[in-house]
């Protein structure tokens, strides 16, 4: 078993309201040292080994870009854990 | 059968001394720990209203339009040209007060599946909801929350959310309410039922895996919310809105082939509850083998599969030599289809896992054979003091304008936009009157007839005097019907108590049934479906009592709809009534 | 007769408001398509209803990328033919890359349902011909995410092609530059949050919708492809 | 400044219905090696520095319990980076 963890996150620049109303609401509560929150998604992956470790990343830089991501507005990068 | 403490096991799953000596001599030996679990939930007060069942039979149920009254998925009643009218309204408090989303979403999932499970294509949705007040405690996140679950569930099954009301009032600041109604309708040869027939008949189970979730989820309904209620937590079901669209559509294409026999959706309790109450109302048994059941949890036990409250199920009976077809159509929509047992005549209901026997129950004792409890009620002591009020003895307020506007800024009166636009209420191109109006208007393609809604319930009311209280929540519904053009044809009505066992709750209860009853019986308007949802207290007391009426009319004519707008310059404005 | 196919991807839910829109009100041949559909010749439109294909999971529209129907879609709009996106179908359109941006997460977070006004930036699309110039009109909206987003540069440019349909006439969702709908560079594909569909009968409030449906309609008669 | 990068994830359990459907759509897409999805969420805090290592994982631990996360369905985790 190998677990691809992706982070996707929106592309710099672009306006996150998610991030803006969590950072208010941070605000109000008191946490005033908070100077900005992004909200992105954690994506886990759990694939069959491949004794390849090269095919296994192109695989999941594949399905990055294919599926997990719109390219217009998000950026991604992930990490493989063996395991 | 005892765990180690010296609690007998029985009390830990919520059953009572003589509820076990009952299952005992019902069974003729003792339960083993699979079917005892069975019990549990089926003997709970939410599966069989063990505290109310006698006092509801006191509504009346039947009408010339009335084709299936209560003891069914929902209620049915005849709209002319060859249609029905299915219509239930259910309640989802417990869960919703310790997970607001998913509670409130699950909710509506649960109640559109008693309505498709009857045939019916759910053409309407609507929320009646009870909330502290605002600023206080959770309640800002309970609200919002509730809203946002009923928005997202509901919006993404293409359900238009047509109405509902809310209130804000402390005796609810822990015990949120959460009342969902949903109306369909299906051409009336095309009703469904939850009767299984024909021996030998296969039972397959459609839509979501098996996994552990809301295990024990309708017992738990029926306590009291402690102090410890976030340690329950792990009970909390996750709804699948999409699972469920295609379980609609699915479903309502199987019922086209005619081989479906019975079907029922599973709710509380789960495989137990659907299984023994088919078997229970077609007087058959059922042999059931949990191997069978897509999972999605590793080292699920028997009971675990047996009660699992996983949402987006159903369990139909298709009759023998189809299964093939009606799998084929789940599977066109991408939904699991498993034959997991099939009809018998004996009227047991036989469940096998892992080549064993795990459980062996007559269907009618585990459904049906709950015992009641009539209890007496009354009324508590200082009622009359706060009914002692001498209207007289007020002062009108020194500043009528002030508090008027003081009046349109409380919450409870305020324009309800912030919730009812959050909701997709004009999907399907049928909703003529929006939400904002005295009632909901939904047209009929094609037809003349359109069909009008409202829930209706003022606790306030209900609290001061449950019989008066509860009659004007009945006369309220049929009025604000009638402001739209509609003739009052059903009610299913939500009974949202505190702990029944307590005398002056349980007689809140009778009074308020009373006096649904009787403003029922003066307009002829039946009840034909309903919920009951009793221990809605906490250490802050009991809730007041809140019968939520859900009411339906019949417009003739759709082109004769009325608005509460003013519609031109001097126009006459004239007051009926007293 | 000009025949309408409309996508049924899983999880449409306003398939049946386009189909009677289209039978109904404009009185042409509609037609369910099952998103295994893999030939789409035969039909004059496409449609890509409302709805939350695939749950709307991971984006709204993603999924949807995946089913046969919609990669024949993209054939027949390379073709030419006319295919519209609504609401969810619009999703569907720019996740393709079928049309620029992207759509967002409402500026409040919240779905929003109610009556808009709308105004008419291109009046000479094969989607607003009987429509004038800046002229007002109203449709509803429903949706969670209809935050139209795209880069200055592609704004500038989607301006400068005429390739914005509808503005909201207020700030909605907080769109870019509050558009509402968009067409592709060669103008057969539009994608709008706002439902036309919705609104073909007076009955239900409004029946501008049918400006939009009817344009398409004479676009077809005319002999466009 | 300080970076607090939050992974929420649905616990253990839980019916994660949004993994689930992207899972279809990777096996439709062919990706048959994969065995399970979980998507969660990837929330980027940045912060005012504070001199104070170890009151500055108090707060995002605060944080995370009280605003980002359900803990009724979900678990995080968290990283401070410094920079
Ligand atoms: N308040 C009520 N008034 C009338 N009928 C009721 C009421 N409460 C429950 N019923 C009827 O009792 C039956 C069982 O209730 P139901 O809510 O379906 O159980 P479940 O918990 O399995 O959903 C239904 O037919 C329902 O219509």
């Amino acid at each position: 078993m190998a677990q691809a963890r992706v982070y996707v996150t929106l592309k710099k620049g672009i306006l996150d309201p998610q991030g803006e109303a969590v950072k208010n609401a941070l605000h109000t509560l008191g946490y005033g040292n908070i100077d900005e929150v992004r909200v992105g998604k954690y994506v886990v992956l759990t694939l069959q080994d491949s004794s390849d470790s090269e095919a296994l990343k192109n695989t999941v830089e594949e399905i990055c870009k294919k599926v997990l991501t719109n390219p217009v507005i998000e950026d991604f990068s992930f990490e493989i854990v063996e395991g | 059968m005892e765990n180690s403490n010296t609690t007998p096991l029985w009390r830990t799953l919520g059953l009572t001394d003589l509820e076990y000596e009952q299952i005992v001599s019902g069974l003729g030996r003792e339960p083993n720990f699979t079917e005892l679990a069975m019990f549990s939930v089926m003997w709970s007060e939410h599966c069989a209203y063990k505290n109310s069942k006698p006092l509801l039979k006191m509504l009346p149920s039947k009408g010339q339009r009335v084709m299936q009254g209560p003891g069914e998925n929902a209620g049915v009643l005849d709209i002319g040209d060859g249609l029905a009218l299915v219509m239930k309204i259910e309640s989802h408090n417990h869960p919703s007060a310790v997970e607001p989303y998913q509670g409130a979403a699950t909710g509506v999932g649960g109640i559109v599946r008693d309505i498709f499970a009857m045939g019916a294509r759910p053409v309407v949705l609507m929320d009646s909801l009870r909330f502290g007040s605002l600023g206080e405690g959770r309640t800002n996140y309970l609200f919002e929350q509730v809203v946002a679950g009923i928005s997202d569930y509901g919006n993404c099954i293409g359900v238009p959310t047509v109405g509902g009301e809310i209130y804000f009032q402390d005796c609810y600041q822990k015990s949120p309410l959460v009342n969902a109604l949903c109306a369909g309708i299906v051409e009336q040869d095309k009703m469904q039922t939850g009767k299984a027939s024909g021996v030998g008949s296969p039972v397959l189970i459609v839509g979501a895996t098996t996994g552990r979730d809301g295990i024990g989820g309708a017992s738990f309904a029926s306590q009291e919310l402690g102090e410890d209620a976030e340690e329950k937590l792990p009970s909390v079901q996750v709804g699948d809105p999409f699972m469920e669209k295609l379980l609609i559509e699915a479903c309502l294409e199987a019922y086209e082939t005619g081989f479906v026999v019975a079907v029922q959706d599973m709710g509380a309790a789960g495989i137990t509850s659907s299984a023994s109450e088919m078997a229970a109302r077609g007087e058959v048994g059922m042999e059931l083998n949990l191997d069978c059941v897509p999972l999605r949890a590793e080292g699920m036990a028997a009971h675990e599969i047996l009660i699992s409250e996983s949402q987006e199920r159903m369990l139909l009976v298709v009759e023998k030599g189809k299964e093939d077809q009606i799998k084929q159509i789940m599977e066109k929509w991408g939904l699991h289809a498993a034959i997991m047992g099939r009809v018998t005549d004996d009227g047991w209901l036989r469940v096998c896992y892992h080549g064993e026997v795990v459980a062996q129950l007559p269907a009618q004792l585990l459904a049906e054979g709950a015992p009641q409890y009539i209890r007496e009620g009354i009324p508590s002591e200082h009622l009359k003091d706060i009914q002692d009020l001498d209207v007289t003895a007020l002062q009108p307020p020194a500043d009528l304008e002030c508090t008027l506007l003081e009046l349109l800024k409380s919450p409870n009166i305020a324009s309800k936009a912030w919730v009812f636009e959050q909701y997709d209420h004009m999907v399907r191109t049928d909703t003529v009157v929006r939400p904002g109006s005295d009632a909901a208007v939904v047209r009929i393609k094609g037809k003349h007839q359109a069909l009008a809604f409202t829930t209706d319930c003022n606790a306030t009311y209900c609290f001061l005097d449950p019989y008066e209280g509860a009659k004007a929540a009945v006369v309220e519904a049929a009025r604000n019907l009638s402001m739209v053009g509609a003739e009052p044809i059903g009610i299913t009505d939500c009974l949202n108590f505190g702990n029944p066992e307590d005398p002056a709750v349980y007689w809140q209860m009778q009074r308020c049934i009373e006096g649904i009853r009787d403003a029922c019986q003066v307009l002829n308007i039946p009840v034909v479906s309903g919920n009951v949802s009793l221990y809605n207290e906490t250490e802050l007391g009991p809730i007041f009592p809140t019968p939520v009426i859900g009411c339906a009319g019949l417009i003739p004519d759709v082109s004769r709809v009325c608005t509460m707008g003013l519609k031109d310059d001097g126009d006459v404005v004239l007051v009926l009534g007293e | 007769m000009k025949t309408f196919g409309i996508i049924v991807l899983p999880g449409s839910n306003c398939d049946s408001d386009c189909f009677y829109a289209v039978r109904d009100y404009l009185n042409q041949d509609a037609q369910y398509v099952w998103h295994e559909e893999r030939n789409l010749d035969k039909y004059d439109v496409l449609m890509i209803p409302g709805g939350f294909s695939y749950g709307d999971y991971l984006r709204p529209g993603a999924l949807a990328r995946f089913s046969p129907a919609v990669d024949a879609l993209v054939k027949e709009a390379e073709k030419g033919k006319l295919v519209v996106g609504i609401c969810n179908g619009f999703q569907v359109l720019t996740e393709l890359g079928l049309l620029p941006g992207a759509l967002m997460r409402n500026k409040n977070l919240k779905f929003i349902c109610k009556y808009v006004d709308v105004q008419v930036e291109n009046a000479h699309t094969p989607f607003t011909s009987r429509l004038k110039m800046g002229q007002t009109i109203k449709l509803p909206v429903a949706h969670k995410d209809g935050n139209y987003y795209v880069d200055e540069d592609t704004l500038q440019q989607l301006k400068k092609n005429g390739q914005v349909v509808l503005r909201y006439s207020e700030d909605v969702n907080g769109s870019v530059d509050r558009i509402a709908a968009v067409t592709n560079r060669q103008g057969n594909v539009v994608g709008m949050m706002p439902h036309p569909e919705r609104a073909c009968d007076p009955l239900l409030g409004s029946s501008d919708g049918m400006y939009i449906l009817g344009s398409m309609l004479d676009h077809l008669l005319k002999g466009g492809f």
